[in-house]
């Protein structure tokens, strides 16, 4: 699904947050990421959504090079991944209900279905009377949790969740990660940033841990590193077909603009 | 596209969403169409006044000295047989000399009396149509009696020349006006865009196509031009009457344009303005922050 | 108030870091001069050309008939003696009707020739002061010989009243610019504002005083005022000299007045108005947000 | 220091996010707030910051009545406090010497002073070298390590901090509360809102846990609420000196705006 090769990220203003990243993380998985603050958590995820560009190497998603992807392809690829912010970018302006809805309407569905699945998201995180608020009138916990029920709404291939528990209690965070291992058992690749340890050690999930703009541990590290036919037989793959579709989809976007 | 209902919808509700800028943007544009406007009906007055004298079609005929009134009527009547001559009517030389004197004041004319009166009797000729004016001065010199026909060609000439004038001035004047009113629109659509670059970055974080996210700035746009528009048209028929009002005040003999008579073009001419300006000004301004990603905000 | 230094440089600074706001703000603010300034010239302009004429301090004295031309030469010498009398020019009959024939057409006047002419010697007054014309004329026709005094009280009052109106329609243009500018400064300002409530709110939330706040937020308005007001003399001057060179080409006998003469006032005009404007527009908009608190952002 | 009497607050959407909170928290303590996402403590401390208002009760801060206070004694009060914000509040504008420098600025601190103190305050939340980046260049949690150490810059008599640790990872976590309880020790007040329960278990200080606007814990309770007296006669305590300047302070707003 996700492929590092001898990725690197030098900031414009020189910082290097990631030094000669390889990395594969393959569909239906569930990542965890830690490491020190300023360790380049947030850059890693940032490349993955194309929000930022490597300065070095390249990045594959879904078969499709990243290096190669146009400007106009990139609201496709952000649309097969749900995506919790660290500073969780809601919509002022939007209510609960609207901000999390805003996702499915810039897919296209109908107002039927998002008059459906937007409750029930909500519900999920705990936020079924909140939807009529506005960002502004929520405490730090549940805004966070309107970010996360919007990464979930457009049930993505890959959620990518930057610190969703950050500001919530510890029985509530252990909820929101139970939440995303069932829908990861559903096939849906997991990414999440972390700084809860107790978290990481109560799923037994990938680690991964960046250091320094290094990966410097990974708990899986010999299915994927040592054996490198695995990367490149990649589109062989049992779940090529469904990978296909989504590629496709990506290249579709030139047409609909 | 999919979801337009919705995207429409949405354009419409941001104008209320962000009335702050929306008041804003509205009386920047209200005042430069009023402006404009107001400069536009100005210069069609003004053109309208030069030519309301400059299409006088009358002219003076002279008849010769030693011709008595009786004769008088015979020219007249011949030269109304004339096809391109409207009317015909007498205009004495007592009349005239009276004329004089009060245009001139009465110490001028004070030794004149009506015996000694050196002025001739004339006609006033109203011609049809000004462009046939040779031809047909041409025939009326023929009549016998008549003595000279005034020569209303230069004062024609001048005033033409004056008309075009006052029209290139004014011009000018809207010209500069619609020039500096894009001016301030473009930047007051600027910095309400630049206010919104946040909820724009957002919205392509979350996978919103260009297109999607410009529609609803584009249909805001539209709508506040729309509502300039409408509010510009009351604006300047007040002013206008306004000033009519000045004008009949003061005594000035003009009978400005009623302003119903104007009302389509300027009410058509703000409406597309109004929209265009909204339009092109939403969408200009907007593709600099759909360039932007995520990270011109706070970053994570 | 300690720190008054640095809330100056922080005001500077401001003025580059939100630049995108600031050129939204000069441009508007320069548009808004601009326009005010040229409205004003423009009026100036006008008055002047209207009191060239009014304040034209000739009158026509006619002589009597039947006086010789030279006894008129005595009849001269006898005005020039009057103290408000600047300068005695003779205007003889035949004079008087060649400038006649020349302003109405040689037709009018085709039988009267020189022996038959009708019109009376004169001489060309000019006095010092038009204020003691009554006195003088009063003086004048003391003097043996002269028939009549040309009342030049109608005249001169019809000019005062055109140039009355013209002023008023001036300063009515120039009021409404004004009022028009103010509004277009006001909601960009307001604008600007917006787009920094945040900001703020922020400094709010860290103790500072509204007067630390604010310091800054004038600096930066008055900066642009007079960033502004520098822009707007050099456009100004710039427009003027064009328009001015339009009037020559199109042989339209007015010299306006030199920039260089105005320059002073419009300087002092533009760099008062402009730095009012950015103080008052700052001042009144800032107060608004200084009343919200933190929660005015996005919660916590 | 701080005087909870029957303090309830409803929002004006109607919400109750506080009711009917009665504590005492003396000068030099160090208190954490816990509690689940939305209970109300993020409220608990804009009441005390004067950034809401209560709707009912009356909470005294240094002996001063908060609903007696003017508008413009506010960012007096403020100064006698370093406010740690859940969403950070940098401005974004200002780098992030800038942003800890402004707070000394408002108190008219002299430059001399800052050029020495702001450097030295970075350096304790570990910002020494990225003093001269803006905001938006940091990381998550080097973003509220700033917001950090503008509280703290001005030697404050309060500390408020709200999930000064929800972006750090645990260590880094480990290490501000230690910063903070250092601080403590000299004097200041501390109040802070976390949800990790193993700093609260690893530091033995104060604990007040709010649920669902309530008062629901507090492991000081006996010393308070039952000996009433302590807060009537408060005035007279020790630290009487150093707390009637505070609130003399205060009232000089009034001439100095
Ligand atoms: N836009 C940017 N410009 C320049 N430097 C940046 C930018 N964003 C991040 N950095 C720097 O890059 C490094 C990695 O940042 P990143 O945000 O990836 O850290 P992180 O692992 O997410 O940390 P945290 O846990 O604190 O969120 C940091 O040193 C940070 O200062
Ligand atoms: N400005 C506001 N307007 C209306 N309701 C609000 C506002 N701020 C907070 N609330 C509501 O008040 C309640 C308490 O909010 P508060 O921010 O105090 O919670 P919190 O304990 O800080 O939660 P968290 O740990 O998630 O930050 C919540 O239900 C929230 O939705
Ligand atoms: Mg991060
Ligand atoms: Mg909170």
């Amino acid at each position: 699904m996700i492929d590092f090769e001898n990725v690197s990220k030098t900031y414009p203003n020189g910082i290097h947050a990631l030094y000669d990243v390889n990395l594969h993380i393959d569909k239906g998985e569930f990542v965890f990421i830690v490491g020190a603050s300023g360790a380049g958590k947030s850059t890693f995820l940032k490349l993955i959504m194309h929000e930022e560009t490597p300065s070095n190497g390249e990045i594959t998603i879904a078969g499709k090079k990243i290096s190669k992807l146009k400007r106009k392809e990139v609201p496709y690829l952000r649309r097969h991944m749900g995506i919790v912010f660290q500073d969780f970018r809601l919509i002022d302006k939007m209510t609960v209900f609207d901000n999390v809805a805003f996702a499915m309407r810039a897919v296209g569905e109908n107002t039927a279905t998002i008059k459906k699945r937007v409750p029930y998201v909500l519900s999920l995180v705990g936020l079924s009377d909140k939807g009529k608020r506005k960002p502004s009138e929520l405490s730090g916990g549940e805004q966070q949790r309107v970010s996360l029920a919007r990464a979930l709404v457009n049930n993505p291939e890959i959620i990518i969740a930057d610190e969703p528990t950050g500001n919530v209690d510890p029985e509530l965070s252990h909820e929101i990660i139970e939440l995303l291992t069932e829908i990861n058992s559903m096939g849906t690749t997991v990414l999440v940033v972390t700084h809860e340890h107790e978290l990481v050690r109560e799923f037994n999930h990938r680690v991964i841990k960046i250091d320094h703009g290094r990966v410097v541990d990974d708990t899986s590290k010999d299915n994927i590193s040592d054996d490198y036919d695995d990367i490149k037989n990649y589109d062989d793959s049992d779940d090529y077909a469904e990978l296909k579709q989504f590629s496709d989809d990506i290249s579709v976007a030139s047409t609909d603009e | 596209m999919k979801g337009f209902g919705y995207l429409v919808k949405e354009g419409l509700k941001n104008v209320w969403v962000n009335r702050i800028m929306s008041i804003a943007s509205i009386c920047v544009l209200v005042s430069c169409l009023v402006l404009t406007g107001s400069a536009t009906l100005f210069s069609v007055n003004v053109s309208e006044m030069v030519d309301q004298v400059g299409q006088n079609n009358e002219t003076t005929v002279y008849i010769k000295d030693g011709y008595s009134q009786l004769d008088a009527v015979y020219i007249g009547k011949e030269i109304e047989k004339i096809s391109n001559v409207n009317s015909v009517t007498f205009y004495s030389k007592d009349d005239a000399i009276l004329q004089f004197k009060n245009q001139l004041g009465d110490e001028l004319f004070s030794q004149i009396d009506e015996d000694k009166n050196p002025l001739p009797d004339a006609f006033i000729v109203v011609m049809d149509d000004l462009e046939k004016y040779d031809e047909t001065v041409a025939e009326i010199q023929k009549i016998d009696g008549v003595d000279s026909v005034l020569n209303r060609r230069d004062f024609a000439e001048k005033l033409t020349n004056i008309s075009h004038m006052v029209n290139i001035i004014a011009i000018g004047i809207v010209i500069v006006l619609v020039v500096i009113s894009l001016f301030i629109i473009a930047n007051t659509i600027r910095a309400t865009m630049y206010s919104r670059r946040f909820e724009i970055s957002i919205m392509k974080s979350v996978g919103a196509t260009n297109s999607f996210v410009r529609m609803p700035f584009l249909v805001e746009g539209m709508l506040i031009g729309l509502i300039s528009a409408a509010i510009s048209v009351g604006g300047l028929a007040l002013l206008y009457e306004g000033i009519s009002q000045v004008f009949v005040t003061t005594n000035i003999p003009f009978d400005f344009i009623p302003f119903t008579n104007v009302l389509l073009p300027v009410v058509a001419s703000f409406v597309v303005a109004g929209m265009f300006v909204g339009f092109a000004g939403s969408f200009l301004s907007i593709r600099k922050y759909l360039k932007m990603e995520g990270n011109e905000i706070l970053g994570w």
